[in-house]
This record gives C-alpha cells, sequence and structure tokens, in this order.
C-alpha cells in the first residue's frame, strides 16, 4: 500500500505529461522540450553535487560535447559538416558514451579535487570546449554550427515528415508532438536510472565519500575512484541532455553552451534542493520556463512597461526573478523545493518512505538506549560541516 | 496478479491510443495551406485576418543590443502607424508584434514557436546565434525572414531576405577602395581584426578574396566580443607593417583599435563593416583618432545621406522618437519596413497574402527602388545571391548627423567577382 | 564572602537542539585561585570552557538554562570578544597556533585588544620573560616550533591581554614529562603574577599539583568536587584513572540479545591474523607523536592500547588504518605490509575502524550507514544496479537482512528507518561499530568505543564487542580511556606515553606497573 | 626584440590588474569563506560609479567614490546575505553569489544599456614610449598603482595589529575569536578590501585601451579565477603571481597567434584555462595553495 502511495505522484506526474501534447500549442511544446533536455542534465548533476558533493561548473561542455556528438554520428557528411549516418537510437546512446569518457579523461582532477575546488577548475572545460567547437570546422561546423537530423525509427521520424501526417484523437501530432513523447521516455528513464544509483552501493559510497572521505576509506572506497565516478556518471547524463537539446533546437552552435548553461544546470538543482531527483526536475523546469512565459506573456501582466520602452521590461523581470529566487531559496528554503515540500510532507504527518521518518526528539529511552546526556557531540562533525 | 491487471491496462491504452491515430490528412488535396482562409480573391495564412495583417520583430530589447534594437523598433512602430494611416496595407491594418529573445537562442527559438502561428512574416530576427537557430525553423515554415544582419550564410535561405549585400561583400568592397582610393600600393599588408562568428569569419573571406585579387597579403587578428582591449593586436598589426585594417567588429572593439593605433604611431586607415561604428564613439578618448583615420563600408545609407528615402526616415524618426540616440540603425529600420511591405503589396496584388505568398512576392521582386536608402535597386529574384553588391562608403566626422560624411559609393572589381554562397 | 571571580550556575548546554553536554553543572572560581576540572574525554570539559569564553555558536552548541558570571557580569548575549574584553581568555585545546604566523604575530594577534601600544609592548615584555625560548624565536613561523614551546606560545598568546582568568584546555596534551612540569611551574608561576587559571587537565597528577580546588565532570554532570589534597586522595580518582578497582559486574544490561549473533556469518572464509607493529614512528611538523613503538596483536585476540590524552594512541590507529603515513617503522597485518598501502586498500585486508569523534553520514538513515559497511563485500556494478537487474536486487536484499542482523546484535534494529543526526551521542557510537563490523573484518580497530557514555551503554557495548569477538573470531585493537572497560575487556595492553611504549603486558601486570601509575596520576601519586 | 618586450610589457601590466581582482577572490575566500562570483559586478559597479559622476564631481573625487562604493557593496553583501544562509558552507555561499551577481548585473546593464560610458580619465589616449616599448599609460599608471597598492596590502598584513588579525582569522577562525578578534569585523574588511581592489581594477579596465565602462566589463573578473585558481586559492602572493602569469601567457598568445596558428584560432580566450589546467593536473592545490586545503 505504501509502495502505491509512493508511487501514485509519479504515476499522475507522468499520466499528465503524456496528455499535455493535447492541449499545448508549439510555444508551450517547445519550451516543454528544452525543460525536459534540462531535467535530465539537472539530475545528473544533482548526482555529482547533491550525492557526491563535488561541484560542477563545466557542464556545458558536456552537453556540447553530448549534442556534437549526436549531429556527428546521427549526420551525413555534407558541404558543411563531417557525418557517420548512424541510427539516431545509437548516436543518443553514443552522445552519453563518449560524455562518459571525456568525464572519465578529467579524472586525474575530477578525483583529486573536492567541492568548490572542482567547480572552478571545471569551469576550464566550458572554455576549452567552445575553443574546440569552434575551431574543429570539420566536425562542428564552425561558430556557424551544423544542423541536427531529426530522430528517427525505422519507418517513423520524430519531425514533421515520415508520416507527413499524423493524428492522434483528432490532434495533429507534428514534430513537436512526436519528440515530446521522446523527450518524455529519456526523462523518466533518467530518473528512475539516477534514483536507483543514488539508493545503491554506489550512491552510498558517494555520499560517504561527502561526508567523510577519511572513514569512506577505511570502509574500504576507493575514494579518488568514487568521486571521478561520480564526474563520468554525471557527465553522461549531460551528453545525453545535450543530445537532447540538439534535437530540440534542430541546429546547434557554440553559443548555445556557454558558462550560463552550466550556471543554469547549477542553478536548476539548488533550487529544487540537492540531491533530490524530483527536485532537480522541478528546478530544471522553473529555471526554463520563467523567462519564457514572462517573455510571451509580458504584455498581460500590467505593471510590465513594453520591451525597448526604458521601464522594467520582461526580460528585465525574468532575470531579477531569477537571481531573487536563487537568493530567496539559499537565505530561507533550507533544501530548496524537495526540501520544503518534504517538511510540508510531514507537517501533514504522512509516512514517506523515501525519507527517513520525523525526527522526533531523542526519545527517553528506546530498547537497549539508556538515552542519558551525550556531552561534547557536534551534531555535525568538523569534518561534514566543511 | 498486478502485474497482470497493469499489462492488460498498458494493452487497452495501446489499443485506444491505436485506435484514435490517423495517418490521413483530412485536408490533403484542399489547394496546400492548411489553414486559413480567404476573405474576397485574397487567399489568407496566419497572421492576416479580414482587417488586420500582423508582422513579427524578434528582436533584443534586454541583451547586448537592446539599444539599436529599441531605435529600430520604434522606426518599425512608426513605419507601420504612417502606413495605416495612409489606409494600410491590402485594406488591413498593419500591426507589428514585438518579441525580445534578449540574445539568448533558446529563447527566440521558444519564442519564433509562439510567433510562427501569429504572423505573415518576420521583419526582423537580431543576432547572430539567435538567427542562425532561428532560420532553419522559418525555412520550414516558409516564413519571410528579415532583419537578419549581413552574413553570407542567409543566403542559402530562400526565405532569408538580405538588405543589401554580405559582410564579404562589403569587405571586398573595402580592399578596392583601399587600392583604388587610398593609395595603398600592391605588395603591401591588410590587417583583419574580426570576431570568431558568422559575421566577422564573411568580413574576413571577403578581404582576404579581394586581397589575393588585388595583391594585397592579409595578417588576420581574431578575436571575441568581450575583447575590449586590443593593445596586443593593435602592436601585432604594427609589427607586421600592415598600410590599412579592416575591422568586423563592434563599437566597443573599434575604439580601442583606432586608439591604440594611433597612439602607437601607426596612422593608416581603418574600414569598418556596419555594424562597427555608433556616433557615441566620437564622445570617447579615441574621438579624434577616428575622425582621421576611420571609413565604413555599408549596404544601409548613413543616417546623414542626402537622398528621399534616407530624409524619409529621419523625418518618420524625428516626430517618434525625439530624444532618440541617432545611426544607421534608423535607415536601416525604415528599409527593412519598405522591404517588407513591398512584398506584403505584392502578395496582396498577386492575391495570396499567405506566408508562402509574402515570400514569393519578395523573390519576384528584381528591381525596387528604395529612394537612397540602398546604394542600388534591389533584386531579390536569385536567392544565392545578394540583392545588390554596392556599398556607401563614408567616414567618420563629428559634424555629420550620426558621426558619418558620406563619400560616395563603391562596386570594386573583386566584390564584383566575389564568390558568395 | 566576596563573589566568585567566576561563577557557573546550574548550566545546560545542548548541541543541535538533540544532544545535551552539559546537565546543570555548577562551579566557581575564587580571585586568585587555581581550580582544575578533571574527566575523561567526552566528559563535556572542553564544553563547559566554550560556554564560559562564549564560543559555543561556532561549533553549534548553546546555553539553554543556567548562567555563567564573571566578575560580577553576566556574560550571556555578549560574544568571545567581549569575554576576552572583560578579561576571561582561554587557550584552545591542541594548542591552535597560527603555523604561519611568525612567534611575535601570534603575539601579537593574542593582544589584539588590547588598544595601547605600550600596554601590548609591556605585555610581549612579559611573555618573552616568561617564555624565554619565545624571545629567541621570535621571527620564526609557529608551526616550525616543537610541541612544548608551541605549547608555551599558545599560552603567551593568551596572557597579552593581561587577563583576569586564564582558561586552559588540556596544556599537557602530548607533552613530554620534564615539559608537563615545566609548564605545571609556569601555571605556577602566572598563578603568582596575579591571574587565576581555570585548568582542564586528563592528565590528573598534573592537575591536582597545580590546583586548589578541583571537580571532577563525568557525562555532563559534576560527580565530585573538593579540594587537591582531598581529591588526591581518594579512591575514586585511583579507580578513575586506573581501573585498579575489579570492574562491575552489578551494570551488564539484559537487554543485549546474546542469541543474534549466532545468525551473523561470514560472506568469506577470512581468517584473522596477526598484526605485528615494529619501530613505528610517526611526526608532524615539530611534533613527534610516536617514536619507535612495537607491538604485536594475536591473531583473534582483544589488545588495548592504553595511556594518557596525547600519548599517541589515535595517531597509532590512524596509521594502521591508513589514514596517517607513518615517518619510518612498518605494520604488518599477516603477510600484508599495511603501512604501503592506501586505506582502501588496507580496508580490503579486512581491517575495519571506528573513529574518535563518530564519522556517519548525518543525513542518511542508519540502515545506509551499515549499507556503507558492506561496500566492500558487495559485488554488483554500478550498471547493474542502476538498471536493477535481479542480481543487483537479489544482493540489495541479501544485504539489507545482513545489515539487519548486525543492527539486532547491537541493539539498534528499531532506529534503522532513522537519520543518523536523530540518533544521541551513544546510539552513534553503535551505528559506527556496526558499520564496521558489517564489512566482515578480520580486525576491528576501535577508537575510544565507550568515550561519552555511561557506565550502563559502555557496558553494552563492552558485552557486543566480546559476542562478536568470540562468534566471528575477530582480533580486536582497543583505544580507550575507560580503564574498567578496558581491564574487563582486554586480553594484552599496550600501555603508550608521550609516544613511547612504556609497558605491556596482561591487564593485571599492567596495572601493578611502576611507570604506568607514574604516567597516569604522576610521580606525587604513585 | 621590441615587439617581445611591448607584449611582454602590455601582458604585465594586464597581469597586475587581473592580481588586484585575483587577491579579491583570495581576502574573500580566506575571510569568510566564500567563492565570491559577485566579484564581477562589484566591480563594474565600481567603474559605473566613476563613470557617471567623474563629469559632476570631477575624476579624482568620482574614483573616491567608486572605490568606497564597491567596497561598501561587498561589507552589504556579507552582512544582509553571506551571513543569513540558511546552510553555510562554500558551495551554497558561491551559489548564492551567482544570484547576487546575476541581480546586480540584471540591473546595472539595465542602466548602462547598450552605451559604452567612458571613465573620463586625465591620461586618457596618452602612451609613453621607453626603449622601443611602447605602453598605454593608463596601463603605465595601473601597473604602477598595482605595485604600491600590493605594498601597501603587504604593510597591513604583516605590520598592523588588525592585518595580523586578520590573517589569524583566515588561518583559525575559532581560535581567533577566543582571542577576541571579531570575526565579523575581519570578514567585513576582507569584503571592503576586495570591493575596494575590484573597483582599482574595473577603472583601468575600463580605461584606454578599452572604450569604457560597459557590461561586459563584470565578465572581466572571471578572467582573473584561472589566476587564482592556479596561484592556489588561500595565497595572496599566489594570486599576484597568477596574474602576472595568466597576463603574460595571454598577451604573447594573442601577440604571435599567427605562429600558434595550429593551436586554432581565438587562442587568447581559452589560453588562460588551458594553463590553469594543466597547471592543477600536476600541483591540484596551485602554485602556492596549502596541500590540505584541496584535499582532505
Amino acid at each position: 500500500m505504501p509502495e502505491i502511495r509512493r508511487r501514485l505522484p509519479v504515476v499522475a506526474a507522468a499520466l499528465l505529461a503524456a496528455a499535455l501534447p493535447f492541449l499545448l500549442d508549439d510555444f508551450w511544446l517547445q519550451t516543454g522540450l528544452f525543460t525536459m533536455a534540462a531535467v535530465v542534465g539537472a539530475i545528473g548533476l544533482t548526482l555529482l553535487v547533491g550525492v557526491a558533493g563535488q561541484l560542477s561548473l563545466g557542464h556545458a561542455s558536456f552537453a556540447a560535447l553530448g549534442a556534437y556528438t549526436y549531429a556527428w554520428a546521427v549526420g551525413e557528411t555534407d558541404g558543411r559538416a563531417a557525418g557517420i549516418g548512424l541510427p539516431p537510437v545509437l548516436g543518443l546512446v553514443l552522445a552519453g558514451v563518449v560524455a562518459a569518457v571525456a568525464g572519465a579523461l578529467f579524472s586525474p582532477i575530477s578525483g583529486r579535487l573536492r567541492g568548490i575546488y572542482l567547480g572552478l577548475a571545471t569551469i576550464g572545460l566550458v572554455f576549452l570546449a567552445r575553443h574546440l567547437m569552434v575551431n574543429l570546422q570539420g566536425a562542428t561546423g564552425g561558430f556557424v554550427g551544423r544542423s541536427v537530423e531529426p530522430f528517427s525509427v525505422p519507418g517513423f521520424s520524430f519531425s514533421n515528415n515520415d508520416p507527413d501526417y499524423l493524428a492522434v484523437a483528432g490532434v495533429q501530432f507534428e514534430g513537436l508532438h512526436r519528440l515530446w513523447y521522446l523527450f518524455l521516455g529519456v526523462v523518466l528513464l533518467a530518473a528512475w536510472l539516477g534514483r536507483n544509483v543514488k539508493a545503491s552501493r554506489t550512491g552510498r559510497a558517494l555520499a560517504n565519500v561527502r561526508d567523510s572521505e577519511t572513514a569512506a576509506a577505511s570502509t574500504g572506497i576507493h575514494v579518488a575512484r568514487a568521486k571521478a565516478t561520480a564526474f563520468v556518471i554525471s557527465s553522461a547524463y549531460a551528453g545525453v541532455a545535450g543530445a537532447l537539446m540538439a534535437l530540440a533546437y534542430g541546429r546547434i552552435a557554440p553559443d548555445l553552451f556557454g558558462l550560463q548553461l552550466s550556471i543554469d544546470f547549477l542553478v536548476m538543482i539548488v533550487l529544487g534542493g540537492l540531491g533530490s531527483i524530483a527536485g532537480a526536475a522541478a528546478g530544471a523546469a522553473f529555471v526554463v520556463i520563467l523567462p519564457l512565459v514572462l517573455t510571451q506573456y509580458s504584455s498581460d501582466l500590467p505593471f510590465l512597461a513594453s520591451p525597448g520602452s526604458g521601464g522594467l521590461d520582461a526580460a528585465t523581470l525574468a532575470r531579477l526573478l531569477y537571481g531573487a529566487a536563487i537568493v530567496a531559496v539559499l537565505l530561507f528554503l533550507r533544501g530548496g523545493l524537495a526540501g520544503a515540500a518534504g517538511r510540508l510532507r510531514r507537517r501533514r504527518a504522512l509516512p514517506d518512505p523515501d525519507d527517513p521518518p520525523p525526527a522526533p526528539p531523542p526519545p527517553a529511552g528506546t530498547g537497549a538506549s539508556p538515552s542519558a546526556p551525550h556531552p561534547d557531540v557536534p551534531t555535525r562533525s568538523k569534518e561534514t560541516s566543511s | 496478479m498486478k502485474h497482470r491487471i497493469r499489462a492488460a491496462l498498458a494493452l487497452a491504452g495501446c489499443a485506444a491510443v491505436l485506435a484514435a491515430c490517423s495517418t490521413e490528412d483530412p485536408n490533403a488535396g484542399q489547394g496546400g495551406t492548411a489553414q486559413g482562409g480567404s476573405a474576397g480573391d485574397v487567399r489568407t495564412g496566419t497572421g492576416v485576418t479580414a482587417d488586420t495583417i500582423t508582422v513579427g520583430m524578434l528582436t533584443d530589447l534586454s541583451g547586448p543590443f537592446a539599444a539599436g534594437a529599441a531605435v529600430q523598433v520604434a522606426e518599425t512602430r512608426a513605419y507601420y502607424e504612417k502606413v495605416n494611416a495612409d489606409g494600410g496595407i491590402c485594406d488591413r491594418d498593419v500591426q507589428v508584434d514585438v518579441q525580445d529573445h534578449g540574445y539568448d537562442p533558446q529563447k527566440a527559438v521558444a519564442l519564433y514557436r509562439s510567433m510562427a502561428s501569429n504572423v505573415v512574416a518576420l521583419q526582423q530576427v537580431l543576432g547572430g546565434p539567435t538567427s542562425a537557430a532561428v532560420l532553419p525553423l522559418a525555412q520550414a515554415d516558409g516564413l519571410y525572414l528579415g532583419g537578419h544582419g549581413w552574413a553570407g550564410v542567409a543566403l542559402q535561405y530562400e526565405n532569408a531576405q538580405i538588405p543589401g549585400t554580405t559582410y564579404g561583400i562589403e569587405s571586398a568592397n573595402a580592399i578596392d577602395y583601399l587600392v583604388d582610393e587610398l593609395g595603398v600600393a600592391p605588395g603591401g599588408k591588410v590587417g583583419v581584426v574580426y570576431f570568431v562568428g558568422d559575421y566577422g569569419n564573411d568580413s574576413l573571406a571577403g578581404a582576404q578574396y579581394a586581397a589575393q585579387q588585388r595583391g594585397l597579403e592579409v595578417v588576420p587578428q581574431e578575436i571575441t566580443p568581450r575583447d575590449t582591449d586590443l593593445t596586443a593586436q593593435a602592436s601585432a598589426l604594427q609589427q607586421a607593417g600592415v598600410s590599412a585594417v579592416i575591422l568586423g567588429a563592434a563599437p566597443a572593439q573599434l575604439a580601442s583599435l583606432a586608439g591604440v593605433m594611433s597612439a602607437q604611431g601607426l596612422n593608416v586607415p581603418i574600414i569598418g563593416n556596419t555594424p562597427t561604428f555608433g556616433p557615441s564613439l566620437l564622445q570617447t578618448p579615441a574621438g579624434p583618432a577616428l575622425e582621421q583615420n576611420f571609413y565604413t563600408v555599408t549596404s544601409i545609407a548613413p543616417f546623414s545621406l542626402d537622398k528621399p528615402g534616407v530624409q524619409a526616415a529621419r523625418e518618420l524618426y524625428a516626430t517618434a522618437a525625439p530624444d532618440g540616440e541617432t545611426g544607421w540603425e534608423v535607415p536601416l529600420a525604415y528599409a527593412q519596413a519598405e522591404l517588407l511591405t513591398n512584398a506584403l503589396r505584392g502578395a496582396c496584388d498577386a492575391g495570396d497574402l499567405t506566408p508562402e505568398g509574402v515570400v514569393t512576392a519578395m523573390r519576384g521582386t528584381a528591381d525596387l527602388d528604395t529612394e537612397g536608402l540602398f546604394a542600388t535597386p534591389m533584386d531579390f529574384t536569385d536567392p544565392a545571391k545578394p540583392p545588390t553588391r554596392t556599398v556607401y562608403v563614408s567616414r567618420a566626422s563629428a559634424q555629420a548627423d550620426g558621426g558619418l560624411e558620406v563619400l560616395g559609393t563603391v562596386e570594386g572589381p573583386s566584390a564584383q567577382s566575389f564568390p558568395v554562397g | 564572602m566576596p563573589d566568585p571571580l567566576l561563577s557557573v550556575e546550574d548550566l545546560t548546554v545542548e548541541y543541535g537542539g538533540a544532544v545535551r553536554a552539559l546537565r546543570g553543572v555548577s562551579l566557581s572560581v575564587e580571585a586568585g585561585s587555581v581550580v582544575a576540572v578533571l574527566g575523561s574525554n567526552g566528559a563535556g570539559k572542553t564544553t563547559l570552557l566554550r560556554a564560559v569564553s562564549q564560543s559555543l555558536g561556532s561549533v553549534g552548541g548553546r546555553v539553554t538554562a543556567g548562567r555563567v558570571r564573571f566578575d560580577g557580569r553576566d556574560l550571556a548575549r555578549h560574544d568571545a570578544s567581549a569575554a576576552v574584553r572583560a578579561g576571561l581568555v582561554q587557550v584552545p585545546e591542541g594548542r591552535r597556533i597560527f603555523r604561519d604566523l611568525t612567534v611575535e604575530e601570534n603575539l601579537r594577534a593574542g593582544g589584539y585588544t588590547v588598544r595601547d601600544a605600550r600596554a601590548r609592548r609591556a605585555a610581549t615584555e612579559r611573555v618573552f620573560r616568561l617564555f624565554p625560548i619565545l624571545a629567541e624565536r621570535r621571527h620564526q613561523r609557529g608551526g616550525l616550533l616543537s610541541g612544548g614551546q608551541q605549547q608555551m606560545l599558545a599560552m603567551g598568546r593568551a596572557l597579552m591581554t593581561s587577563p583576569k582568568l586564564l582558561l586552559l584546555d588540556e596544556p599537557s596534551l602530548g607533552l613530554a614529562p620534564q615539559l608537563v612540569e615545566q609548564i605545571g611551574d609556569i601555571i605556577e608561576q602566572i598563578h603568582a603574577q596575579g591571574t587565576s587559571v581555570l585548568l582542564i587537565e586528563q592528565n590528573a597528577a598534573m592537575g591536582l599539583r597545580v590546583a586548589d580546588r578541583a571537580y571532577v565532570l563525568e557525562v555532563g554532570v559534576v560527580s565530585t568536587r573538593g579540594s587537591s589534597a582531598e581529591l588526591a586522595a581518594t579512591d575514586e580518582i585511583r579507580d578513575r584513572y586506573l581501573g585498579v578497582a575489579a570492574p562491575d559486574t552489578d551494570h551488564v544490561v539484559q537487554d543485549a540479545p546474546p542469541a543474534a549473533a549466532a545468525h551473523l556469518q561470514r560472506s568469506t572464509p577470512a581468517r584473522a591474523q596477526e598484526l605485528r607493529v615494529e619501530d613505528l614512528t610517526v611526526r608532524f611538523g615539530g611534533i613527534t607523536a610516536l617514536s619507535g613503538v612495537s607491538f604485536t596483536v594475536g591473531a583473534g585476540t582483544v589488545h588495548a592500547l592504553i595511556g594518557p590524552n596525547g600519548a599517541g594512541k589515535s595517531t597509532c590507529i590512524n596509521v594502521l588504518g591508513g589514514a596517517y603515513r607513518a615517518t619510518s617503522g612498518t605494520v604488518h597485518y599477516g603477510d600484508a605490509a599495511v603501512t604501503s598501502l592506501p586505506a582502501h586498500r588496507i580496508a580490503d585486508l579486512g581491517v575495519a575502524r571506528t573513529f574518535q569523534n563518530i564519522s556517519l553520514s548525518l543525513e542518511a538513515s542508519v540502515e545506509d550507514n551499515l549499507l556503507v559497511g558492506r561496500h566492500r563485500v558487495m559485488r554488483t556494478r554500478t550498471s547493474a544496479q542502476a538498471l536493477r537487474l535481479p542480481r543487483a536486487r537479489r544482493e540489495e536484499r541479501a544485504e539489507r537482512a545482513a545489515v539487519r542482523r548486525i543492527a539486532d546484535l547491537l541493539g539498534i534494529a528499531p532506529l534503522l528507518d532513522r537519520a543518523v543526526h536523530t540518533l544521541s551521542y551513544g546510539d552513534r557510537k553503535r551505528v559506527e561499530m556496526g558499520r564496521a563490523l558489517a564489512s566482515e573484518p578480520t580486525l576491528l580497530l576501535l577508537d575510544e568505543p565507550v568515550a561519552g557514555m555511561t557506565h550502563g551503554e559502555s557496558a553494552v557495548m563492552a558485552d557486543a564487542i566480546r559476542a562478536v569477538q568470540r562468534e566471528l573470531g575477530l582480533s580486536v585493537l582497543l583505544v580507550e580511556h575507560d580503564m574498567p572497560f578496558v581491564m574487563g575487556l582486554a586480553e594484552r595492553v599496550t600501555v603508550l606515553d608521550f609516544g613511547k611504549r612504556i609497558a605491556e603486558g596482561t591487564p593485571r601486570e599492567v596495572q601493578r606497573d611502576p611507570e604506568v601509575l607514574r604516567a597516569y596520576l604522576g610521580t606525587a601519586a604513585a | 626584440m621590441s615587439y617581445f618586450l611591448t607584449q611582454l610589457a602590455n601582458g604585465l601590466s594586464y597581469g597586475l590588474i587581473l592580481g588586484l581582482i585575483a587577491v579579491g577572490f583570495v581576502i574573500v575566500f580566506t575571510s569568510t569563506g566564500v567563492l565570491n562570483f559577485a566579484h564581477g559586478s562589484v566591480l563594474l559597479t565600481g567603474a559605473y560609479l566613476v563613470a557617471v559622476l567623474h563629469d559632476p564631481i570631477g575624476f579624482w573625487a568620482a574614483v573616491v567614490v567608486g572605490i568606497a562604493g564597491a567596497a561598501l557593496l561587498g561589507v552589504l553583501i556579507n552582512a544582509v546575505l553571506v551571513r543569513n544562509l540558511a546552510e553555510a558552507n562554500p558551495g551554497t555561499a558561491a551559489i548564492l553569489m551567482l544570484g547576487v551577481d546575476i541581480l546586480l548585473l540584471t540591473e546595472l546593464t539595465r542602466r548602462i544599456g547598450n552605451r559604452v560610458l567612458p571613465i573620463g580619465a586625465p591620461w586618457g589616449a596618452d602612451v609613453v614610449t621607453l626603449g622601443g616599448v611602447t605602453l598605454p599609460t593608463s596601463r603605465a599608471v595601473a601597473a604602477g598603482l598595482a605595485v604600491l597598492v600590493f605594498g601597501l596590502l603587504w604593510f597591513l598584513f604583516a605590520r598592523t595589529g588588525f592585518g595580523v588579525a586578520m590573517r589569524a582569522a583566515a588561518a583559525d577562525g575559532d581560535t581567533a575569536s577566543l582571542m577576541g578578534i571579531r570575526l565579523s569585523r575581519t570578514g567585513a574588511a576582507g569584503w571592503a578590501l576586495a570591493g575596494a581592489l575590484a573597483a582599482i581594477a574595473g577603472i583601468f579596465l575600463a580605461s584606454f585601451p578599452a572604450p569604457g565602462v560597459a557590461p561586459a566589463l563584470a565578465i572581466s573578473a572571471f578572467a582573473a579565477i584561472p589566476a587564482w585558481v592556479l596561484g592556489g586559492f588561500d595565497s595572496v602572493v599566489g594570486a599576484i603571481v597568477g596574474g602576472l602569469i595568466i597576463g603574460v601567457v595571454t598577451a604573447l598568445a594573442v601577440g604571435y597567434e599567427t605562429q600558434l596558428h595550429f593551436l586554432g584560432r581565438g587562442l587568447g580566450e581559452v589560453v588562460p584555462y588551458a594553463v590553469m589546467i594543466l597547471v592543477l593536473l600536476v600541483r591540484p592545490s596551485g602554485l602556492f595553495g596549502r596541500e590540505e586545503a584541496v584535499r582532505a
């Protein structure tokens, strides 16, 4: 019974997401695609930052690698950029694999540095990736970028063609609609895998490394390898996210994968709550949708000036809200959206097997433990607080 | 048990979905356009109703090009107000749907999706990365797309309209002008300082081609929009002994480069592409150096040009934004509105005011006179060729309105032969 | 009678709103006196000092009841800086000098609150007179000083403000005997110059020598108080620090389920082996923490490592577990040379350990923490777990069952779903022990497993250790202060003092060793 | 040869400006444990104040206001935001600063718009020439001033009681507070110093040969991050040396771009980060960093 109750929100959300293409217009479909691509990247990053305690500002580079890998693997060589014409499914897998390999190549640094030091070091990856994107013109199309073949399986294309016309229950299914389901599938798979990793031997080892490297090593965990593993896993996620971005855009260029993308990924998981997969999804939705919606519907908001008139316009407001949301969550919302949701749930006293049950004050004697006062115990040891 | 129920539900769901599927287009065979209808004898599609025509501007009002974009929005709005006051187009009022992408490609793509079902044409999609993201989508939708700059890559798109010529031809003309008018001798070296990207690379390609034609050597220096201190580049150019510089960058880079070169005693001509100059530069420390050395080659007429088309643009702007900044954006916005209006009228005359009809009308324009907004009449019939190869040449002058004094027009031999597309 | 200089009344301190470190502690320091607070590790001594010096906040503690009055003022709602300005300075445990600053700069930082340059110069001169060696080395970086010199610097740094009351936290920690004597002399000198001193010591001999009065603190409450002479004469002090009396038998709690141990099974046939420590030396900067220590832990025996605070016991455990590198000497477990291996490889040899200050994942559940211990014996790879392949799920189920058996054994099964940060200190200690056991070790290194526990709790722990040791044929190396606990459990005991081995033998032999008595209670008391 | 020397001088002067910024990163980091991603917008704020005020109140008065304003902004960020974090750890503090940066930068961008505001410095577009080496006067002034500022910093940290207290607080805050040192004050002082240094750097980064103050100026603080990281995260000397290395390497990479063509175009942007990653591969804690700061 609790099993069902726990799954219920997830199932409901998935069903809702599956129903949306019947209701939404192109703007919202496109926004949804960008959001789902970001969700995949955010899940990967929250495994790295939230679970393993390692910061990365370099994930835009892995997303770029994934995007270009997909475009190159699936594309055909034409005048502008090379390609090898693999089936798109393979291209999607390859995007994750190549990004993972690149993440592994970075392990001499990702395994040795920790926390924010790694975050700073990874900034370099963004610029390195950009340099390669611009200069390896044969594969990337240079600064102008290259177009991306639509996703397809034999006999069916996730674009406006093949079949040229497809309608489900009276709604015409164009490329955006079709891609929606592909993306939804990838997101669900990514969330499921992420949750499994988090709750597995590897996930526990990563959390232990985050909390104390010394203790982790003493239980037989190879600390450097664990940190590198976390980095590789989240690189693979970023690579797949990049491939999805490529599909959502239809055309990719180096400008899409700047430092801002890395920062956005990071903000998503912080707003959502570090380490929480549902939180990462919520954070991604907030970060992607907010500016688009504000710009799109700015004319309906009476207090907003029209763009260019010099007053507070929608884009400026979106940036301000974005910055203010980060500041507010960090100042007032311990654990981000997921933390707040958890507290709300607990207050409603519903059992939630995902989280440990509420923390009652130490009981006055449970079992064999004569719960005496315990001296000299900071609740957080020095190792965990750093 | 639980599993079996789940499986049965899944099967039932699939069956229901399949039953609701159809791959037969009910509209097929009804004449091509899926939506829309016709009013009177003019066929219409998205963006056109019985009494309005909606055109779009997808521009940057909060990003790096906000100021210039605002000028263009103001001028464009004023233009269509005047058109509407004069009776509109095809008996309809023209409305301008302005959306702000903030120089963010992701926003641009999403906003494009919302506009594509609302507008009959996009008068402007500003910015390199943003227009690069939107162009293929607009092509797939067959939507007229103007005002995306002068990059040569746009020549591969049937639906994209280039207002004048390409950066590459601008730069080729610049080389021709250096040799023919400014006395740069064959065998000399010309520096090309350019932004990484389609704009800069196009400019470099034109300069390199022309230099080869005219027996000059190019010294390339790549920069990014973030480089605002060009000391190292200036030193490198001086070291190489250049006798002129072509700049495919933005005003901040021009100020730095001109200032440093002049301070180092390297007083050689600097010729910039259209987006390089802004009149406020003349107030910076680099002002004197600019007046001494700076020239620009532009497709669009400089603000101060004394021709009827430009005059009309100036007058409209003076009433629309009396205190607004003056620059090449004013005639450009006016000219683009003229081009689109011409296409819309053509589509109306042809009885096809659908998005496709607008593109067809634009491509049917062979000899459009813009009364000086562009240097020659415009010919849009071949998508793979720019509408003209002639540019205006001007030089910096604090006396002139908009900071540029027009010297004349150029269409040099290398510009004529420069292979585009 | 005038007000005492410092009076602490009914003080209660909590950490993180859950753990109470002090309960109703009262003490007073008369102007011009030296007062010692004695107690074992984890008794709450440092918490007491931090509460007095208003520096609890930085470690997450809070005074929930009682008050601290100094010089007639209530210090509550003032910060540490105000306390310093009022004339109360704390010398922290472990000296904590600023290693990158020179001696002179250290003193300058100490005298930060002294605004008057002349007074500051005079204070510097006074410190240099008290510690001539510091004057010689005034331009040297603090980190290059020896341990004794660092202690002098730490005290000199505190004296820069010419305090009315000096709080000293374990000044003898890790110092050689003659240096301890010297520090004692200096405390007497400081006292003679008119500064009152509140001294915290584990070295009862040293504490009782210099103090007029003393308090004994035991798990957060004052258990004994009196003049130094009275206390030195009581049996309780001797019991407390040497375990001379036979261990109590009446405290054995019945809750420990002895049958549970029968379910613990090894998944590998690994057997305990002999641990040989030979000529082990460890130096940190200017300090020698261990010098030439050798001992052997027989396969399947319980061996205790005892000694006063700072004797090098934890350093030794840290070298065995791979957290520290040995400067010289070797450690072999069976045939494997432990000293050349990284920590995770040592764990692979079947060596598991616990930590003095507990190192658990606080946000994770008890079960997850215990499962981390199973890391070494689990086999499925990340990819199999991510895909939840049947074998991964099978393994996960089996491991959860194994962890439950361990939890049953330690009496923490009801807590499996709780997050560790909600647990009491004693429960956390047991969780950590469980994590060590979960990795199916053949050698268990326990760093103060019952520090800060009540008698009842430590008895349960002793039973548990005994049970698993018997069931699984483990070797156990134990570092502990609680003498009755050690004496009742260990088969052999090695005694360290100042980084050297001073005695080894059966518990009974060691208890009678004059060297050991001297190390614990000082020559005076022996 | 004189070409090489010109590029070298150019790189060194630029490197000293980077050093000013990187030292600010170090001081904020050691005094409050914050990775200050808002450093760039603090820098821009200082430069912006000078640009708008130099006309009404004169350049030098505007410089004083700009430096004081940036310092005050830093102090405010620390007092209002950093000290009130729900979970105080370096990771969340760093992300908080990203949020602060977005807020400040958005407002400044709105105010500046697309304009380039001249800084109004008296040295204008002058250059100095010394033995065949040409250097913009503003850069020569910047180099001289940076050296002076570094000297003053040395005096502060080595010779004054408060400076020693700041170092003590940076080394061991808990113990320092036991000595009566108020960490809130050393923290505030750290932020103020960093803000002032950033403003000085900003003024020179907006001076000739750059055209003036534009929003992109905030990004130039990012250019100092490789300098900071490769110098070691907690070393002031390391930050200065790191700045010089990055400045020189960047200038040479740009100056010899033609010869280095095989590495691709646009080297100037990527070279600082490439150098940083190479250094970290060899020394994870940077050139002057303490080992334990990074590892364990």
